[in-house]
């Protein structure tokens, strides 16, 4: 059943297996990428807690609770919502929650003509990586490890 | 004109956790026979009878996809659209929380900035603005949303006077939420179709649109047309006069065809004579390409294919689908290419009939294995359920956890798409062999192989415009 | 790379009344060789490169008209044709001054007001700046244009590094001019053809497109390919490589790809072996829907006919063609337009191909008896002419007083075009029949009455789209 | 021959027959609409002197002067030179030449946006009328017979 990726199947991961937390913003139901980036990153080694989609940051934080050990969150948002879909963010971050890289990627903004102002105001609710390829999640994954002491800087 | 209150209305179940609109704006909702007058009143066709004329006239309606969050700017695009890209049709689209009944997030976003809303909130703005929206245009309108419960947006849609209205208790749920169960997104439908029952007989056909499309990427068609018939089936029993049956555009050119023009043949069989079935093409629902140019072919492609499959209305899409919601220009310029293909001139272009007529067959007997043991269960919507959750119904890509996803479709080599796996459905053994014939995939079971050839396949339309010729 | 002198320069006998420009802008001619040397050092493919390419590579290479008065604005058009429109090849379209050697009124026009121009005076503007032109854009150039008597424009064309040019000796009189004898006309482009062939020589191939349009309404596919096959066979003897065998529109999709179709057969029967010869279509020629929509469907129509008939080239039409010359906008959009028809996406599309072979086997019994006694004679030129004086060859609507336009077509009920009358052509009892049989017109013989079949014969593509399915 | 319709076939006609003079401006050789007014006119029993494409003023002035009772001239100009190709009109008028009303029709200037200057720089020549549907030439040609007793007058 190579579809299969509730969040059942994750308390029992081990700490030595690298393990991310993957799902889908809250109002959004596009989930074609996301089965096909957990399969990646299953195919390259990890463990991953697939949300998937309509997954709000209350959900994500519990799962990273669950999963304290867990590298990054990583938020796909394809149906242009993702600045609404996470404005529980910065609270759950002031609340200790989600003590970990938050990546987000997809399709950030309403409408087809994009800019720069799209990535500043994720990052403004401590988005702390943004990307568009999933090809470079495991590179960016790598790079994250290098430990951080504290949750990372949120801005605004 | 009688304006007397409704009695009926309040036995309507308690919807979600009610509209969270700006008070002052949103007057309570009239009867159902009010509505009806108003729609009588109106001056314009309903979508029933745009449909109806276009099959009686041999040719494809046309309807643009579009909602914006400011109800200013969505009176202004549909007028736009109406003026310059000359619809049959026109479409709201609603914003994605309203889909989900996260009506205090729609009304927040309108707050704060309604150009972060990807669709129109039409609880949130009130059935009043919509028939403000409604008497802007001339053409009607239908509601295109993704809703698993969609029963307050329907009245308030009918109260807005807007007479086609699209989804469905499987269709609009399996692809468009994680967790609400078939059985609780089937009863909401199966209000919202008993509604369209007691409008028929206070004479007002509402269109209901079937979005056979579900997860769109992929989509083998006999699960797009097995889904359709069920809910066609169920919708007919509360009394849905008009159903539209809409198939996402696959890619392949008979095969799209083939599955077109089974929507009669189906409708003939599994439903009670007198219901009116349109079919209905939706242009390609998977990732687009992101070259205007190459864009501008799958358009004109998919504009053909409706024309040649006998589709009564088309769906456009805009050289912008790969970028986000597309600017009015854009949607103009979709529904303009796509008008195209309706050209009188065209008349003398011919299909390989030979291989339609056996891809028709194909689906129509797939299509027949999938939902017969279900029709034949005592009780239609329990038998659905249950088929979900054992897998003998099944779609890819569910976004719900409520469909296994055991089904793997992939394209064959000559760009049809066939069920590599085909989990709990109850497919014959000779289906099971054409499907694995055709596809003679070959390649390695291992993971990251799977991946790579399912997303080459996935992204058919990004690469298929490298080669002259044939796609493959 | 040699800049010497060319001594036959000066063998070309005296054209017209001269170029009579601004003698300050225009330096004399350099020589042939040094022509070939810049076009090699151009670093852009030559036309004759380009439809090999396309040929190749299996699509319809596109090319808009255009030509304005203004060198500046030419320009300007050029290079918002390329960005724009992508297209493979460019014209420079010549006014109609130029054409008929009246100089001097387009230098008086070009200095009063060049916009009143119809086209770009390339003689008056000199090839200096027919080089700039040349240099602006990546994609070669040809000249289009219509003059009986082309050698001062061809030279200025060649010095100019243009490496295409249209035009002959039959179909840049007939339909150009008054009063011009065809023995003048012929022996000016085979001046021209000379040249050519001195050019190949020189390594330098010039694509030698034949004007089969002539006078674009209800030509009848034979004649019109009649007259390209006399011309080619003309221009071959001369050394020409490189021919383009333009076949205008007709309407009748079947009759218009059996018509392009027959052109590989015609050069393997009456050309030498080694010429290149390419079918190219001309989007309908006659007159134009004014609505903007129809028109669109008209020119893609045109397109998808081009690349179902196996055309080498598509030379564009615009909406604004009843209009105008277009703007620049509606130029670019004819061309986004037709590009879609090399679509890859279309390769599932298919014809009625018993009705087209059916079709081609009449067009190519019509041409053999009605070029075969012409290529029979001792000496083609002199044939030529006497069969044009004599009616046995002919053209319907001359502008010319040296046709007889005893040949009167007329559409059959299926929009085919047939001879009502045939005039002095020397057409076989059997082939009168078919065409009798065809038309079928019934209709009084009455002056009033003819004309006025005739004018809804020629107005068809005005009321074609009143009705849905096949235009009659 | 239906199409033939040279100059050669007009010298002999009859005062009785109504006559005009019809032709296509000089640089001009679009020829169908040509041939079909020509047809039309003569079905309705004019005597059409047909001088066809490429015109001059000047010949135009010839075979008025060889028919002074035709009642006009009548010039088809489509491809956008009608202003240019009678640049000689005023001063054939005023030479005394083309005593007779000339109605001028067709595609009047370069370009698809069109606008009344067109029509007028044409009267600014000496062209008496304007017309674009053919159908209106009889009634015209019928209108323009009560008698002027000198050249109509010549703006500009
Ligand atoms: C298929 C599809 C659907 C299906 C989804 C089925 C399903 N459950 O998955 C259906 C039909 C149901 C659907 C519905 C809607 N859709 Co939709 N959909 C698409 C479509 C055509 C393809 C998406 C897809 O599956 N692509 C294939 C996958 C593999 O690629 P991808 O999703 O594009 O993602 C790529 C990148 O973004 C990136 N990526 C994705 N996620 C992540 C995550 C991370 C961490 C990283 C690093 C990268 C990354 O990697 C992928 C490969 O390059 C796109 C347009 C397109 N792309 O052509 C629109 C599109 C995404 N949809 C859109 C919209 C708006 C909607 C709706 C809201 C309807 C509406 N208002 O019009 C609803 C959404 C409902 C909801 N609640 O969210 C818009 C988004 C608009 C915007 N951002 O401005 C798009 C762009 C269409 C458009 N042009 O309007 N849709
Ligand atoms: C066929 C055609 C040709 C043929 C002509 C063959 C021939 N010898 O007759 C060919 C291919 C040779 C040709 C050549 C050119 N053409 Co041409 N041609 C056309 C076309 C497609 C149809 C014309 C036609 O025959 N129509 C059928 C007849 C029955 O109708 P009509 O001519 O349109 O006339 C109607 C009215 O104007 C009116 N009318 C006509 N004459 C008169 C006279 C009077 C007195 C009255 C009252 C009314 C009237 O009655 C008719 C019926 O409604 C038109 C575009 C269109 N209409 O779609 C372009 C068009 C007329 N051509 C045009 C041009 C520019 C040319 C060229 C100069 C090439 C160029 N630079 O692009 C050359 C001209 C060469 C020259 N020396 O004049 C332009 C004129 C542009 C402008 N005015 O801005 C047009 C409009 C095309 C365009 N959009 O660019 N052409």
């Amino acid at each position: 059943m190579p579809y299969e990726s509730g969040p059942q199947s994750a308390g029992s991961a081990e700490p030595r297996t690298r393990t991310v937390i993957l799902g889908v913003a809250a109002s959004d139901s596009h989930v074609v990428a996301n089965h096909l980036i957990a399969h990646a990153l299953r195919a390259q080694g990890f463990h991953v807690v697939n949300l998937g989609t309509c997954t709000t940051v209350g959900e994500f934080a519990e799962a990273h609770a669950e999963h304290p050990w867990a590298e990054a969150v990583i938020i796909g948002s394809l149906n242009g919502h993702a600045y609404e879909d996470l404005q529980e963010l910065p609270e759950a971050r002031r609340a200790g929650q989600l003590a970990c890289p938050v990546i987000v990627g997809g399709n950030l903004s309403v409408g087809s003509h994009k800019d720069s102002n799209d990535i500043e105001r994720l990052k403004g609710l401590g988005v702390d990586v943004v990307l568009f390829d999933p090809e470079e999640l495991p590179a960016t994954l790598d790079r994250l490890r290098t430990p951080v002491a504290e949750p990372l800087p949120v801005a605004s | 004109m009688s304006h007397q209150p409704d009695s009926e209305r309040t036995a309507l179940p308690p919807v979600g956790e009610g509209p969270g609109v700006a008070a002052q704006a949103v007057a309570p909702l009239p009867s159902l026979a009010e509505s009806v007058a108003y729609v009588r009143e109106l001056g314009k066709p309903t979508a029933a009878e745009v449909l109806g004329e276009a099959r009686a006239r041999g040719r494809v309606a046309l309807q643009p996809r579009c909602g914006v969050g400011s109800h200013v700017q969505m009176t202004t695009l549909l007028q736009d659209l109406e003026r310059h890209g000359n619809p049959d049709i026109l479409s709201l689209t609603i914003d994605s929380h309203t889909r989900l009944k996260r009506f205090d997030k729609a009304e927040a976003a309108l707050r704060r900035n309604p150009a972060d809303l990807n669709g129109y909130p039409l609880v949130t703005h009130g059935w009043q603005r919509g028939r403000q929206l409604n008497e802007s245009v001339g053409v009607p309108l239908e509601i295109r949303h993704g809703s698993p419960d969609a029963r307050l947006l329907f009245e308030t849609a009918v109260a807005s006077g807007i007479t086609s209205f699209e989804g469905g208790g499987i269709s609009y749920n399996l692809p468009y939420s994680k967790a609400v169960p078939l059985s609780e997104s089937l009863a909401a439908w199966r209000d919202v179709d008993r509604r369209c029952g007691e409008l028929a007989e206070l004479g007002l056909v509402i269109d209901r649109e079937l979005f056979g499309t579900l997860t769109a990427v992929l989509v083998p068609p006999s699960i797009s047309l097995a889904i359709s018939v069920l809910e066609a089936v169920a919708a007919a029993r509360e009394g849905v006069r008009c159903i539209s049956v809409a198939y996402p555009q696959g890619g392949h050119c008979e095969q799209d065809v083939a599955a077109l023009r089974t929507v009669p043949e189906l409708a003939a069989r599994y439903l009670p004579e007198g219901t009116e079935v349109h079919a209905v093409l939706h242009e390609y629902m998977g990732p687009f390409p992101k070259d205007r140019g190459d864009a501008e072919d799958l358009i004109l492609y998919g504009a053909l294919v409706a024309r040649l499959g006998g589709a009564t209305k088309l769906i456009t899409k805009t050289y912008q689908e790969a970028y986000g919601i597309p600017d009015t220009r854009a949607n103009i310029d979709g529904l303009v290419l796509a008008a195209r293909a309706n050209s009188p001139l065209l008349s003398c272009l011919r299909l390989d009939e030979d291989r339609i007529a056996e891809e028709r067959e194909w689906i129509l007997r797939e299509v027949a294995e999938i939902v017969e043991p279900v029709l034949a269960a005592p009780e239609l919507l329990p038998a659905i359920v249950e088929s979900f959750a054992s897998g003998r119904l099944d779609i890819p890509f569910s976004a719900s956890r409520y469909a296994l996803s055991e089904v793997i479709p992939r394209r064959a080599p000559d760009g049809a798409i066939r069920y590599q796996a085909t989990g709990g459905l109850p497919l014959s053994d000779t289906l099971k062999r054409r499907n694995e014939q055709a596809l003679a995939t070959g390649g390695g079971e291992e993971l990251g192989e799977m991946v790579r050839g399912l997303t080459a396949d996935i992204n058919y339309f990004l690469t298929a415009f490298d080669t002259p010729g044939a796609p493959r």
